[in-house]
């Protein structure tokens, strides 16, 4: 059988199995070993999905393509970019537990199920295997009240949007006959005018996985879990999860849907509309640093879902390219803000960043690249991830989508200026504690990443077309 | 005939008790409602000629999931008498959007048509001449392996997810330690304390609890003062 | 390569990036880093200068084509290229903003005492996009260059500036950022319809006259943020005013320029029928813009203030001279914007001098300068005699070229721009009575010292360009009379052909 | 030489004003001095061999502007009149700065002083040597620059600064015209060489401009901006009040430079002129009216400068009345004769005041005649002159101008006439008011400013001594060159005359009674003044009692200085304001900080629709999923 | 009209995910209420799939059917788990309580 291409998973899995075993016999605390040992997994699965092979297993219920490759690539990265965030924090916060990083390992592989998802059944089970383990991690403060009412809250909105996933899911499988991609594809492709059944349906998956991407209106959990949340996990909320659900969008509307664009694109364009508004507007009188952040990830998926709404290679590649420069500069920030630590003390608002300019020069740098990286100033990553998908809607003559995009993306410069302000222009608060190594490396890795970009676009570029031609090619 | 009037009682048992599961006051009562409306559509999916769900949805649901809630229920020890009544202010409003819903999936749902394609598009055909029990069977570990073992992964994760939750190792407990206890031998010091000298005045001072961290501060959101920036101002 | 054998212009662009990358690299307490980051800064800037002045020496200045041109492959699917190169009308900028940060940087050499590596680092990066700004021949480059001096200037206002930095800061930020986002919009537009943002490729190009206008908008909307053009001039003032020094100087002496370098640069030979159709509307504005902000000008207490809203007044000439479609108007804007680069930046150091003495900038506060002040008096009426435009003075040449311009499109605009002359005279001179002139009313300004061997050695290169400027214009209009009269051909011909389509 | 005329003075500028300090004030003064002797005789030098040599000569240093047609250098053009001009400015100038030494000698800063004084020169000898309009217009700017530092010479002086200002601005509003001009006149020539330009201007006899004749559109701009220099009707706010500078000032400004630009302006531009006969009719009637005007003003006056100032009004607008008729010579010779007498009588104020311990209001003084002789008789040489007295400098150019009005046979020139004879009679009163006034009578001053009235230093007098005889000499002396039989070789080109107009023929055939007419006046003038001020003193008083209204009106400078206030500066102010804090601060800021506002109350609207209910939020996800499905659904 | 075809399966289901949709909303009781409410949704889509499978004749929807309900399972252990931790802290499980992370 073709197994192997699903070897980056299995021996994930697997890896999850011994880790498992090996964490709970000791009877002290292996919360680190673990960490190093997961790491170790990632990295290896990271090495395994270069060397993957293309071609579909398991009855076409998976797919591996360079699409995959690169969406996978992004959420190890981010994963293991969480975990090495998530080290330092833990321990300081007392809720270091081995539990953790398998978790986070666990859904991984729900991510990686996800991306390579060719069947609504092996999405469903991605997204449950994703899910679940995230609903866990949200509440994993436990004597934390806001952690748990996080977790809560995640929990019962995210099991609706899975209720809608099912909903729509039943509804395709009812009126087109199949769950398979591929076969949904040739059905569509097939037929003249497509069943209002599928139709509704494709609405009630765009929905739920609307959700998981926290664009507007599905969006709401999104600030009160990453207030809640422990830092370092709304730093993997806020990255890994998202290019997982946006690649399976990607693919679901790409791919099988393809064909129905006109049906869909409606709504991507005005959740793209409302996501990039609601961004930008409700950010502005925020205080604390982690709902910033999650407002601000609302507005940037507003940006993703631009280019996905444009569609056409240069829109998905758009998309796929504003997914990877979002990652980083979201986990560089995220960085920055489990290094807040003043006396012991974890620190969420935005003011405590008072001084960071003098008290942490480097820091505070690192926070300045990535802010005007996000609002999209020249030459930062971020103004590249939203040339890439303004460039296509212009060209395929969304007016509206782009005009709206770029406003909000002036007003929401506003808000990261005000970050940028409180760290320069204010007088120093006290020093933050010193910023532990595992922060500073991601800092470095992601401060680079997204302040020198420019210099080298062509990589990147060159893997998200080749990942966007296989997705267009299949579909 | 039997059937057509065993699918409505079915489905009208099933209706009410789900009615009942929302609007019960007492949440135990919720969860026996529950109960009674999974073994309705355990009735129903056996109409629909799917024994082995109905059968598992008796055992895993009945019989683990719905007992779960009970006893979460009883655990919790909820004061019932506190719960609130009623719905959400926005009820009727949202009464007016759920009809909408159910009226625009009814409308779709009539249209429904057994197209041509969908033979060929089928995934498992259902074989002939054997149980709906072993044809499951046949295909689950066989073209459904991939997604069965991701749902062993899953359950992992539910059990991994359940224990680091609620798990609690007390740590008011203790414990003996031997090979702690043994290697702090050489730190012990005796001292010797003066008659009537306090140990504070030694400078020896006992080693308070670990200070908890201050609660934190619930950030007001809804204000707005001109703290910040005070660009639109 | 090029004429100069080596990637010239690469090099003035990104030496500054280099040394900031330096003076990051210091370590050691405060006042080492201080001093080592003022050294640094200051040597790289003079080099960034003395090799710049290979621009000056061997730029041929019979040709109108591109020359130092660097080309690399960047962003190939979209057809954005790495392509520098400089013309006649771009060449004398990058030479203003090279020889202005070491003045700037001389400038903040004592009154800039708290993070003064920080300080540099930004003046250091700014250089880097200035010079990237005025020898960029992509447009996305281009637009890069542009947006990305928002970050050192907001950074430097910000963290140097006044009382109410911040608001000035944001103001400053959102304002050029909102125009520039349209901007980009525009540049998208254009790479749609050409499939590449080359900018003499594009020039080869006819814009379909049905999108001109849209498109001109947009770029209009960024830089008449940027120039400042009335109504949208507002940040300006309170940028000057919360601005250090230095900052000040480069943002009258560079940043401006952006503006109406952008409207010479692409508006004008990229869309011709609609810069063309939109002059009068330009005419209107500008002149509103001269009179009105001359006015408001009188009234000001604060010096950078006025000097600022003297700025926009200038400016206004500027926007005027460029849409005139003459060569005596389009050279007469780009060399007051030279001149005013010089000049304004000037007055603000002579600003700064007095700053840095006495801690304020209110008017009210002076007054007797002259008696204790001598030397910095004498420089002060020079620089204000520039800004009047005095002939013999920097000021000069330009508003009479763009007067002259003006006249053979309206009488009434040159009217309206002569009118600037008047009033310029009334605020400067009032200026200067209120600051220099008069008795000595306040006591505590008896303690002053004059001008220190710094400041000449600041002051030095200004009086003598400025006088230069005056004098001897020619050695500055040679380099841009060949491109200025390409454009206008090359407008002129673009005229025609829609002419003849418009009767056809 | 011809070099050097112009640059000498700038050099002495630059030393004293950049070195002074250095090299000590003594050092400063005569290194001014010595480079304006210098420059003196190469400008007379120059004019003598340019104007009886008939050798005129153009020196071009380097390009200056090349901007497409534009094209054009710094260059100077030596013909009669600019030989005539730089001669008369560098001999003047040169004895103004002689007797500084002496007037300044107590100053604190004289070394600034000698500087600004020399730059006054070199401006003037550019405007005067230009080869274009924009250099014409590079020294017109220069000496309006240099008259601003020197009235405001003690800028301690709220007085002083305002006045300087005042010129300035004033002189802008001129120099504006003059610019438009300027930029017609490219318009129309492509060029601003005076060469081109007058070689071309019959064919472009016909050309309009917005419907105008385009040379009458530039004579007239031209002639406003002269009148902003020339202090003409309208534009002469500034010139009473430049009185604020140190007194060799005045006469520099006054006599050889800066006033006289405006005049020589349109010599200059003759043969444009020529062509715009409207516009020169504009410039008689101006002109004239200026001649009345002044004159009028200048009998109430009770400054002693401001007399005299009012006098120079008074005096350029007969020269531009001269200039209408198109009796350009007879213009540019009151010009060059008025320059001595005016030198003289500023100089000799000066030397009044300097003897009153700097008391300048006639009413203070009184009886000092025999304490400083030399003085008095040089005030009466240049008053004389001033009134057009028989053998005196002024009486051959004046009497050539009325003449020249009455020969024009036009209504234009018998207005500027009658003007202009009423004028003569008034300059004639008021001269000799101010004599005894200042001369006669009882002491008005206290004592202590008696006890100390002397006569000025040497340095001071030799100066006035050399005025004097050119106030005596130049007029008969000249006379034959500048307006009679060898007119046309001495201007030898210089200036144009139509063909047609026989302008200098026509003046001397002009009837006797023109000449003896002007005499009379003159010397009733003369009469009266004594009569009134020696032998009735009271009288004045009760006249000024008897139309408090004319007085006031007189007095007040026909209350321009307040109309100006009221038309233009404070409306102005308020505007300003105004725009200010309601246009800037309010509305045009208002609207970004309003869509800033606007923005941050979206926000918190955005921010309320997080209510934190977990309910809520399921709500809003089954709200977007039924406008996601009817829309689909209606859309289909 | 006592023949029972996939209509009346899939109004039936309708219905359920409807009432489960409105126990989410509209509910103001407690959160273990809502968690039923999932349980509702999930059955009611298991409904829809077993009725699409046997009017299909395709084993496919059973087999997700099944999926779902291991997958539900899972789902209610852990949501009771993150239920009784917030019970745990807060002391309630009113849904209006459930709302100091807001704005």
């Amino acid at each position: 059988m073709e197994w192997k291409l699903a070897l980056p998973e299995i021996t994930l899995a697997v890896s999850a199995l011994i880790i498992l075993v090996a964490g709970v016999l000791p009877k002290r605390d292996t919360s680190f070993g673990v960490t190093m040992a997961v790491l170790g997994a990632l990295l290896l699965a990271g090495g395994l999905v270069l060397a993957q092979g293309e071609g579909s297993a398991f009855g076409g219920q998976y797919v591996a393509d360079s699409f995959s490759t690169f969406m996978k690539l992004l959420c190890l990265a981010g994963a293991a970019l969480g975990l090495i965030l998530a080290l330092d924090w833990n321990a300081k916060q007392g809720i270091a537990r081995f539990e953790f990083p398998l978790l986070v390992l666990l859904a991984t592989i729900g991510m990686m199920v996800m991306i390579s998802a060719n069947d609504l059944m092996s999405l469903y089970m991605g997204l449950e295997l994703l899910s679940l383990p995230l609903y866990v991690l949200a509440a994993m403060d436990r004597d934390n009240g806001r952690s748990a009412e996080a977790g809560l809250k995640y929990f019962i909105l995210g099991s609706l949007a899975s209720g809608l996933l099912l909903y729509g899911s039943s509804l395709v499988y009812g009126f087109a006959g199949t769950t398979n991609f591929d076969r949904l594809a040739d059905a569509f492709s097939a037929q003249q005018g497509i069943s209002a059944g599928v139709v509704v349906g494709i609405v009630f998956i765009i929905a739920a996985l609307a959700f998981k991407i926290s664009a507007v209106p599905f969006h709401m959990w999104t600030p009160d879990v990453y207030e809640g949340a422990p830092t370092p996990v709304t730093a993997f909320f806020a990255s890994a999860p998202k290019v997982a659900a946006v690649a399976l969008l990607t693919r679901v509307l790409a791919g099988p849907f393809g064909d129905t664009v006109s049906q869909w694109q409606q709504v991507i364009v005005l959740a793209a509309l409302g996501s990039m508004v609601l961004g930008a507007l409700a950010a502005i009188g925020q205080r604390n640093i982690k709902r910033l952040m999650a407002y601000s990830s609302i507005g940037h998926i507003g940006f993703a879902l631009m280019g996905l709404a444009v569609g056409g290679e240069s829109g998905l590649r758009g998309v796929l390219v504003y997914m990877a420069i979002y990652l980083f500069m979201n986990l560089g920030t995220f960085a920055v803000l489990v290094a807040m630590r003043r006396n012991g003390r974890a620190l969420e608002g935005i003011d405590d960043l008072a001084g960071l300019g003098r008290t942490d020069p480097a820091m505070a740098l690192a926070m300045a690249v990535f802010m005007f990286s996000m609002a999209g100033v020249p030459p930062m990553a971020g103004f590249f991830g939203k040339l890439y998908v303004l460039l296509p809607a212009v060209e395929q003559g969304f007016w509206v989508l782009a005009v709206v995009g770029v406003l909000s993306s002036v007003v929401s410069a506003f808000y990261y200026l005000r970050v940028i302000k409180v760290m320069y222009f204010d007088a120093p608060a006290e020093a933050f504690d010193v910023r532990p190594a595992s922060v500073s490396v991601v800092l470095a890795g992601t401060g680079l990443f997204t302040g020198f970009l420019f210099l080298f676009p062509a990589p990147l570029l060159a893997a998200a077309r080749a990942a966007v031609v296989a997705i267009l090619g299949a579909g | 005939m039997i059937a057509g009037l065993a699918f409505y009682v079915f489905a009208a048992i099933l209706i009410a008790c789900a009615t009942m599961v929302v609007t019960s006051r007492n949440p135990v009562h919720s969860v026996l409602y529950l109960i009674l409306a999974f073994f309705n559509a355990a009735g129903l999916f056996l109409l629909a000629g799917a024994e082995f769900l109905a059968m598992i949805l008796v055992i895993v649901y009945v019989g683990a999931v719905a007992v779960l809630f009970l006893f979460v229920v009883m655990m919790l020890d909820i004061d019932f008498t506190k719960l609130r009544e009623g719905f959400q202010r926005y009820a009727p409003f949202g009464a007016i959007i759920g009809g909408i819903l159910f009226l625009e999936l009814v409308m779709v749902l009539g249209s429904w048509r057994f197209s041509g394609d969908a033979a060929e598009l089928r995934l498992s055909p259902a074989p002939a001449g054997i149980t709906n029990t072993e044809a499951l069977g046949r295909i689950l570990y066989t073209d459904y392996v991939f997604l069965f073992q991701i749902a062993g992964l899953i359950l992992l994760v539910a059990m991994m997810g359940a224990i680091v939750l609620t798990l609690r190792e007390r740590t008011g407990t203790k414990r003996q330690s031997i090979p702690d206890q043994l290697a702090r031998e050489g730190k012990v010091e005796v001292l010797n304390i003066p008659g009537g000298q306090g140990i504070r005045s030694l400078g020896i001072l006992r080693r308070l609890p670990k200070a908890e961290p201050a609660p934190k501060k619930v950030a007001h959101h809804g204000h707005d003062d001109d703290h910040h920036g005070g660009g639109h101002h | 390569m090029n004429a100069a054998g080596f990637p010239l212009l690469s090099l003035l662009t990104f030496l500054p990036l280099a040394g900031a990358l330096i003076i990051m690299l210091v370590r050691g307490d405060e006042a080492v880093v201080a001093s080592n980051a003022r050294w640094t800064a200051l040597w790289t800037s003079l080099i960034v200068f003395v090799l710049s002045l290979i621009l000056w020496i061997s730029f041929d200045k019979s040709t109108a084509a591109f020359q130092f041109e660097e080309k690399l492959d960047w962003l190939p699917d979209f057809g954005v290229g790495y392509h520098l190169g400089v013309d006649g009308i771009s060449v004398l900028f990058v030479l203003l903003a090279t020889a202005l940060t070491p003045i700037c940087i001389l400038a903040s050499w004592v009154s800039v005492t708290s993070r003064v590596r920080e300080y540099m680092i930004a003046f250091l990066v700014l250089e880097t996009m200035m010079v990237g700004m005025f020898v960029a021949l992509d447009m996305m480059l281009f637009y890069i260059f542009f947006e990305g001096v928002l970050i050192p200037m907001f950074l430097i206002i910000g963290i140097w500036g006044g009382p109410r930095r911040v608001y000035a800061a944001y103001k400053f930020f959102l304002y050029t950022f909102l125009g520039s986002v349209l901007m980009l919009l525009a540049i998208i537009a254009l790479w749609y319809a050409t499939g590449t943002t080359d900018i003499p490729a594009l020039m080869q190009f006819q814009v379909p006259v049905a999108w001109q206008p849209i498109i001109f908008l947009a770029f209009f909307a960024s830089f008449a943020v940027k120039v400042p053009m009335w109504p949208v001039h507002t940040w300006l003032p309170d940028a000057h005013v919360e601005a250090p020094t230095a900052g000040s100087v480069i943002l009258a002496g560079v940043l401006l320029k952006m503006g109406g370098y952008g409207f010479i640069r692409f508006s004008l030979p990229l869309l011709p029928q609609a810069s063309a159709d939109f002059a009068p509307f330009i005419f209107a504005l500008s002149v509103i813009a001269v009179v009105y902000t001359s006015l408001v000008a009188l009234a000001q207490q604060d010096m950078k203030k006025l000097i600022a809203y003297s700025s926009v007044a200038h400016m206004g000439i500027v926007t005027i001279g460029t849409f005139t479609f003459n060569q005596q108007g389009l050279e007469g804007a780009l060399y007051q914007m030279l001149s005013h680069g010089v000049v304004a930046g000037a007055l603000f150091l002579c600003v700064g001098v007095l700053y840095d003495r006495e801690h304020t900038r209110e008017i009210a506060r002076y007054g007797g300068v002259a008696k204790i002040l001598p030397a910095y008096a004498l420089v002060f009426m020079l620089f204000t005699m520039a800004s009047i435009a005095l002939p013999g003075t920097a000021g000069f040449p330009g508003e009479f070229l763009v007067i002259v311009g003006a006249w053979a499109v309206s009488p009434w605009v040159a009217l309206g721009a002569a009118m600037g002359m008047i009033l310029g005279a009334a605020y400067m001179l009032y200026l200067y009575k209120r600051v220099a002139f008069g008795k000595i009313t306040h006591e505590h300004l008896r303690g002053l010292a004059d001008l220190s061997a710094r400041e000449i050695v600041i002051f030095a290169p200004l009086v003598v360009l400025t006088l230069w400027m005056g004098i001897y214009p020619s050695s500055f209009t040679s380099f841009f009379s060949a491109s200025v009269a390409a454009l206008l051909q090359q407008h002129e011909a673009a005229m025609n052909v829609a002419r003849l389509a418009g009767i056809n | 030489m011809f070099v050097g005329a112009v640059f000498f003075p700038l050099l002495g500028a630059i030393i004293s004003g950049l070195f002074g300090r250095l090299i000590g004030d003594k050092a400063a003064q005569w290194t001014t001095v010595f480079f304006m002797v210098l420059a003196a005789v190469c400008g007379v030098t120059a004019f003598f061999e340019v104007g009886f040599g008939s050798a005129p000569r153009t020196e071009v240093l380097f390009t200056w502007v090349d901007v497409g047609d534009m094209q054009f250098s710094w260059a100077l053009r030596y013909d009669t009149l600019s030989a005539m001009m730089v001669g008369m400015v560098t001999f003047i100038s040169t004895f103004i700065h002689l007797y500084s030494v002496g007037y300044m000698s107590h100053d604190e800063t004289p070394s600034r002083f000698f500087a600004y004084l020399s730059l006054f020169t070199f401006m003037m000898l550019m405007l005067v040597t230009a080869d274009n309009l924009v250099q014409l217009f590079f020294g017109w700017e220069g000496v309006g620059l240099a008259s601003y530092l020197l009235i405001g010479y003690w800028y301690e002086r709220e007085s002083a600064c305002n006045a300087a200002m005042k010129a300035f601005i004033v002189n802008r509003v001129g120099d504006v015209f003059f610019m438009l001009g300027m930029a017609l006149t490219f318009y129309v020539f492509s060029s601003v060489e005076f060469g081109a330009i007058f070689a071309a201007v019959p064919q472009h006899v016909n050309d309009r401009f917005l419907g105008l004749p385009a040379l009458e559109l530039i004579g007239v701009l031209f002639f406003l901006g002269a009148c902003g220099k020339s202090a003409q009707l309208g534009l002469h706010t500034w010139l009473p009040d430049a009185m604020e500078g140190p007194t060799p000032v005045s006469a520099l400004i006054h006599a050889a430079t800066m006033v006289t630009a405006g005049v020589f302006l349109m010599a200059r531009m003759s043969p444009l002129m020529e062509y715009a006969p409207v516009a020169l009719s504009i410039v008689t009637v101006v002109g004239a009216s200026t001649a009345l005007f002044a004159a009028t003003i200048g009998c109430v006056q009770n400054d002693i400068k401001r007399v005299i100032a009012y006098s120079t009004c008074s005096q350029l607008g007969y020269m531009f009345a001269a200039a209408g008729v198109g009796l350009y010579q007879a213009s540019v010779f009151h010009l060059f004769t008025h320059a001595f007498f005016k030198a003289l009588l500023f100089l000799g104020a000066g030397s009044v005041i300097h003897a009153m311990s700097d008391e300048q209001d006639i009413r203070k003084m009184g009886g000092i005649w025999k304490k400083i002789p030399i003085t008095y008789a040089m005030f009466w040489i240049g008053s004389l002159a001033l009134a057009g007295i028989p053998i005196f400098a002024g009486y051959y150019s004046k009497d050539a101008i009325l003449e020249g009005a009455i020969a024009a046979h036009s209504g234009v020139g018998t207005y500027a006439f009658v003007c202009m004879v009423l004028a003569a009679f008034l300059t004639a009163f008021y001269s000799w008011r101010l004599i005894i006034l200042t001369f006669h009578g009882a002491p008005r001053a206290d004592h202590h400013t008696m006890e100390h009235v002397h006569e000025s230093p040497a340095v001071m007098l030799i100066p006035l001594l050399v005025l004097s005889l050119g106030a005596i000499f130049t007029g008969f002396t000249f006379a034959p060159y500048f307006i009679g039989e060898h007119q046309a070789e001495f201007w030898n080109g210089a200036i144009f005359n139509l063909p047609a107009k026989h302008m200098i023929e026509a003046m001397h055939h002009a009837p006797h009674w023109v000449a003896t007419l002007a005499k009379t006046v003159a010397l009733s003038g003369i009469v009266l003044a004594f009569a009134i001020y020696m032998g009735a003193p009271k009288l004045p008083a009760k006249v000024a009692g008897a139309v408090p209204g004319l007085y006031r009106f007189l007095l007040n400078k026909w209350y321009f200085d307040e109309l100006y206030n009221w038309l233009f500066v404070q409306p102005l102010r308020r505007l300003a304001r105004g725009l200010w804090q309601t246009g800037d601060v309010r509305i045009i800021d208002g609207m970004p900080n309003g869509a800033a506002a606007i923005t941050a109350g979206m926000g918190r609207s955005a921010m309320r629709l997080q209510t934190g209910r977990v309910a809520s939020y399921a709500f809003a996800m089954i709200i977007g999923l039924v406008v996601f499905v009817s829309l689909f659904l209606l859309g289909r | 009209m006592l023949e029972i075809g996939l209509g009346h399966y899939l109004t039936v289901s309708a219905i359920l995910f409807v009432l489960g949709v409105f126990g989410i909303f509209l509910n103001r009781k407690n959160v273990i209420v809502i968690l039923m409410s999932i349980e509702l949704i999930l059955l009611s889509v298991n409904l829809n799939f077993v009725a699409f499978s046997s009017r299909l004749d395709d084993l496919a929807g059973q087999v997700f059917a099944m999926l779902i309900l291991t997958v539900a399972a899972a789902e209610a252990a852990i949501g009771l788990a993150i239920l009784v931790i917030y019970f745990r802290n807060r002391g309630s499980i009113e849904v209006e309580d459930i709302s100091t992370l807001k704005g």
